[in-house]
């Protein structure tokens, strides 16, 4: 099993889940993060003063999938988190060596 | 105005067999239900500013300090509400002595009653008292915004009392209170230029010099953590000063209205100027711009409220606008950290309306104010300036002396990990939110 | 204490042989000082409106837009703020031109002043003044609640400064400045149902569709970021439309109970109404529903407040609960994006209200008012039918002609990104909200 | 009115030969303006500490109750605003029936208009009315703090809507509509400590008896989620207060004046009693303590604030906050869960306060009082245990009754799961906060 | 040394660290995310509009532990998470290379 | 590719930050988080009474990085979040497959 974390701009988090959800991805999670990279951060003003932000609001969504799924989930992320412009995001993608489904105590691809 | 239709009665009752109370007998002080009843309103209006002003400053720190900063409002008024009763009152309205400070006679408001008093013949004392209670309460609420996110709470309790004692209090008297820069200089402060804003920001010059910066000032980003909350609290700044400054006029009627229009109007222009020049200046229209504008007005006009025209509340609150916002936006400039900017708004605003009112006053609004110099009489413009100077130059120096001995006894400032956990819980043992549950 | 000084008059005057002023005369223009109390103060409650509409507004909308919204209504405030008092009144109030618009002879507030006016005998001029000013602030903030998410700042601050100057001047001159629809017409609108409230919701109409919906309207959901403060803007509507109603009266005393009373009655009905026709329709009460029922109650009672009995405001506000429920719950039918439902409940609910004037209107309420249908007077509907039309029309076109024009001058619309990453970052440069440190 | 008043006198001294009203007479009740216009600004500032309420609340709460929490304040606005005009009102203040509950002639406000009442001759009977309405509004409110995060709305609705029927009017009918406490026995309670906050807080000692502790209570931390939020609502309800005890003067003038005067100095005595305590104990003053004992003062006051002495006022204040800090840190002790120490603060604040009265009262500040024992009247004390210790008995067994038979019909209690979920999303279908998009 | 990185129901963090603490854990991180599964989301109204959430608020708890207690840390979480009602999550374990206490420099389990 | 992930002291943020982009760090990734340890916790009062809480706000830092960098952020990192008191957090690393900038669609090392 694998776990795929993609860094994604905040407004394509909708279109990515479905998009997996297309795909039928069954489970994932999602958080909000905030990055720092090649986007460069943004400044903002306080009472006539500039200040440079440095770390952008993204979303990471996590996902752990058999083997066999990861390039389509990596493929379809590209696709749909994808707007051509600096910032668009990463994906990661490591080993999971356990999994459990807490509800059943199943272990492996079948807890996923 | 029921007065006059009174006077006029009386006037004719001259002709007839008995008079009641001559014409030239000194007004009678009876309770008038109109007056008292906005009176009344207006030391609630005021009230609500202090919590509104936690609101306005709390929305600035950083989350860490957000209960830290609003309580110092919420605890100012809470303390000052008694204080005020038993001996702030007294020493600040109770019988002159030579012009410096009121006598004790009024201490725990003995002799303070139902009765009007002479300070405004038409409402019950205990209206006066409490109103200006009110104005007691906000005054060393405002200094709080200066060291925000460092100072000890201990500190600020003790600060505050000994402030409001010898710096409110005495100044308090001097310009309202039958002292020397009100009764005798004869300068305008019409609802608290002076022993409001400039008293406040001339402390927090001392307060920022003794204290210190922030850990991290200059360097680390230290950005407002709610402004929505900042803009609530400007909001109800706003809507209590319509008691702060149209309640100055002590009754309900002409006077009450104009003022309540100045500063409408003021405020309202303050903003917008401070909002176009941050946009020219910086590139966009922010909305602690706009607020900040705002309260940079309501400074501005404090004074000068019940003595200018709408239309010179409008010049009044541009320039307000501009030189706040200027002040604020060079503060990084100098090396001092006014953590919330009440050296900018409330000293450069409140300096710049006790100045207007020498300029824009005009007895043709109020015929107990004075013309200014656009109206022919520069005296007047000399005559504020003398009451600003030695309001800077008293206040900062008692302060300052306050402020070291408050330092001695209790120590100023919160421990360096204190400061980066955070106010609220490192001395309030609190967290501000918890949004996971 | 005044009676006091009354029966001492009185008893002097049995002696006495003149009169001061005869019974056939015209009611002398004094201020009166309680009158003019509750004027002031219902002129404050009405400018808290409008913060506090920027608050129900800002809560319903998403976190990256909650400045944009919010500053949307405090920038009302503060420009309409100086329009007013520069021409905006005299357009609206100054002396009739044929029936269709002030003329500028009160430019500036040129004569206007702290005696009182034929509008409202009993107080200053200027609070008069500053009362209607009130309402001219909170018309175009509401109209923002259609486009928020996507407006370009300086098109609806450049909007706003024409429609108020094109569109609610004259309409407000017609209805209430001796125009052609309230003195010619004789259609009746207490507190503005039609002013205020058709009005901006006709404006909204236009607005939503010259300028499209917002990006993802319909497909992605757009949930609110922070409801309670969308609650807490309810309740100082609320509060503040005690102002806006009750001090419609103009005076202290029973018409403005009854007003109060219709209108805290009214909303109240149309808060359980709405409520409880969520829970059968959706399963659940909601708190958005409970505090959206509210304003539509308070928006339907406000053109009959003053001509209404208490019985009449529950079915009043019953009505503006179903109705307007069912206006927004079919909004997702319609093709515009109105956000936050400025047609469905100021449109729907004006709309009504004004009708409802029409069939619940009495005279045994208010003399200065008329029977309406059901107290046998067909006449009254009619008339309520013809101006409601009318202001549909006229501000539809005026609107939309304005709206074209600011798009040729400014666009009216952010662009796709800005739209996307949220309007306090991208138009003011600005994070709502930060809670990390 | 005045005007006319003026034009009347006018009228008859032309004719010179009668009095218009002799000195014996009862007052006439003619409405006069400022009391009207201050009892108007009372009645809207009640209002506004229902809301206000409802944040204090929500604050403290978890977030996943915050909408739960604050909606229920706000149904009881929306729900006992029609309640009060229809039989509320009537049972309360109609004529009376034996002593013990007002007759129906009233219903539906008949007979209820813009003239004055006996119960208030300056202002008219409907401002009488809704004033009165604001209080029965509060009052059920109150009690949501104890049963907060666990009851069923439905069952809140409908137990409320019965006990304001069966328990509040009844209550309020014996205190201030001529029942057998206020008029018979002669108890004092200027602004509601029996009939509002010992009412409200016996309620909830059935309401924790009967519903059960929170799952989880005294394990699991339950922290409040939003402080600011609840400090707000503390500044507004001590705002709105002012409303409530000074407007229980019913007029504008000395008596309000003392009442303003006594609430203001009690609640901060009170806040600083109780941080000062908290500080010693616990070692730190926390926010929630300052503004718990603001609020603790406000309920002490209440009873007393037109009796007694602006000193007195400071040792109720000191007494509250000390007797009530004591009590909500005890609870964990008693094995009830009473969410947010409605008893605590409320049924001992209130107690103290009506027991203070006994003790504190004078002539000398209110003719229409009594002395207390410290003034040499022993039996005004007695008086207030009796008043208190029926007010105890009647009100903690119709309670009970009433809530089973709410369990009974619709079950008081949500299920484990949407406890364990929140009301929010359980009940009402909705999210608090959306801090992502 | 292994990451086990649990995904469990929000009310449930109490009952699940305590009894973590009682099997001798001594440090763990936890944070707030959303979850997306076979429990369906739910919907919300909006002025008598109803629209699907889909995402559900989770707590996720991540603990590095040496190797040999991963079995026990699964159990502890399996019994103390679960309802027995969909949506009761996850739990995934994965390998950590590498570990560093930063007050002190020390690396590897003795950082733990 | 390792990922580091270290826990931190929020105030050290900006510091950690500034250190790693002096060291040439283009991209990383953070978050709120609680974290449980032993820095005990901190009791907190409500309407007085004390209860304890376990959780402690922490800052995480996500960054992956080529294997040769690895020491040197951790170095970093060590030097700048440290005070010297518990709690100061930890640094864990593991593998990382694969990696995908989403923009451009590259892969590997090139994508970090
Ligand atoms: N090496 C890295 N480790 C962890 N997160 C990274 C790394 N590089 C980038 N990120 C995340 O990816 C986001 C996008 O990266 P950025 O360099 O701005 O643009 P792009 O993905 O277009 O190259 C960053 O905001 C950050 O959250
Ligand atoms: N493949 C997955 N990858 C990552 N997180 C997952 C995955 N599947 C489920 N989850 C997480 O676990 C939670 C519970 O999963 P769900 O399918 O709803 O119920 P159950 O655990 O009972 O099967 C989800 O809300 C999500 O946060
Ligand atoms: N085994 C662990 N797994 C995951 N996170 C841990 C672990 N141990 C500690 N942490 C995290 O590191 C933080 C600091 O750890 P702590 O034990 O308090 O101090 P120190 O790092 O000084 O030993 C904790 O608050 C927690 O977030």
């Amino acid at each position: 099993m694998k776990k795929i974390e993609a860094i994604i701009k905040p407004f394509k988090l909708e279109e990515v889940k479905d998009a997996l959800s297309a795909i039928n991805i069954q489970g994932m999670t999602m958080l909000e993060v905030k990055g720092f990279g090649r986007q460069k951060g943004h400044t903002e003003l306080y009472r006539g003063s500039e200040y440079v932000v440095d770390f952008i609001p993204k979303i990471k969504i996590e996902l752990v999938v058999a083997d066999d799924m990861v390039e389509g989930v990596i493929k379809t992320i590209e696709k749909t988190a994808w707007t051509g412009k600096i910032g668009d995001g990463k994906i990661f993608v490591s080993s999971i060596e356990e999994t459990m489904r807490i509800r059943t105590g199943e272990r492996g691809e079948i807890a996923l | 105005m029921r007065k006059f239709i009174l006077l006029a009665l009386v006037a004719l009752t001259l002709f007839s067999a008995t008079a009641v109370f001559g014409a030239d007998a000194p007004a009678p002080k009876v309770v008038n239900s109109g007056d008292t009843a906005w009176m009344l309103v207006s030391t609630a209006l005021v009230m609500l500013m202090t919590p509104g002003l936690g609101l306005f400053y709390a929305g600035m720190v950083r989350r860490k300090n957000v209960l830290g900063t609003i309580m110092q409002s919420f605890a100012m008024l809470c303390m000052v509400s008694v204080i005020w009763v038993l001996w702030g009152y007294t020493l600040s309205f109770g019988p002159d002595k030579g012009g410096v400070i009121g006598g004790l006679e009024w201490f725990g408001l003995s002799g303070v009653g139902q009765e009007p008093s002479d300070y405004a013949p038409t409402i019950p004392h205990l209206v006066y008292m409490m109103y200006q209670g009110m104005f007691a309460i906000i005054t060393p609420a405002l200094i709080t915004g200066a060291f925000a996110e460092r100072m000890k709470f201990s500190a600020m309790m003790l600060f505050s009392a000994l402030w409001l004692t010898f710096v409110y209090s005495p100044l308090c008297h001097w310009v309202w209170g039958g002292g020397w820069i009100g009764a005798k200089l004869g300068a305008l402060d019409f609802a608290g230029g002076t022993v409001v804003h400039i008293n406040s920001a001339v402390a927090a010059i001392a307060a920022v010099i003794v204290i210190g910066k922030r850990k991290g000032y200059g360097k680390v980003p230290m950005p407002p953590h709610n402004l929505p909350m900042t803009i609530t609290g400007a909001a109800l700044l706003w809507f209590g000063w319509f008691g702060f400054n149209a309640g100055s006029a002590l009754t309900s009627g002409g006077l009450a209205s104009v003022a309540f229009v100045t500063t409408n109007t003021a405020t309202g222009m303050a903003a917008m100027a401070w909002m176009f020049v941050e946009w020219v200046h910086r590139g966009k229209p922010t909305a602690l711009g706009i607020a900040s504008g705002a309260v940079a007005g309501l400074v501005a006009i404090t004074p000068a409220a019940g003595f200018v025209t709408p239309m010179s509340a409008i010049i009044i609150g541009a320039g307000a606008g501009v030189v706040c916002y200027t002040a604020v936006s060079l503060r990084p400039k100098f090396g001092y950290d006014d953590s919330l900017d009440v050296i900018g708004v409330h000293g450069v605003g409140g300096t710049w309306g006790a100045v207007a009112t020498g300029l824009f006053a005009t007895v043709a609004v109020n015929s107990a104010g004075k013309d200014g110099l656009f109206y022919g009489n520069p005296g007047l413009l000399l005559t504020q300036l003398i009451a600003i100077v030695s309001t800077y130059v008293f206040v900062f120096i008692a302060s300052l002396i306050l402020l070291k001995i408050v330092d001695m006894i209790v120590g100023l400032r919160v421990s360096e990990e204190d400061e980066a956990n955070g106010l609220d819980l490192a001395v309030h043992g609190e967290n501000g939110y918890d949004f996971e549950t």
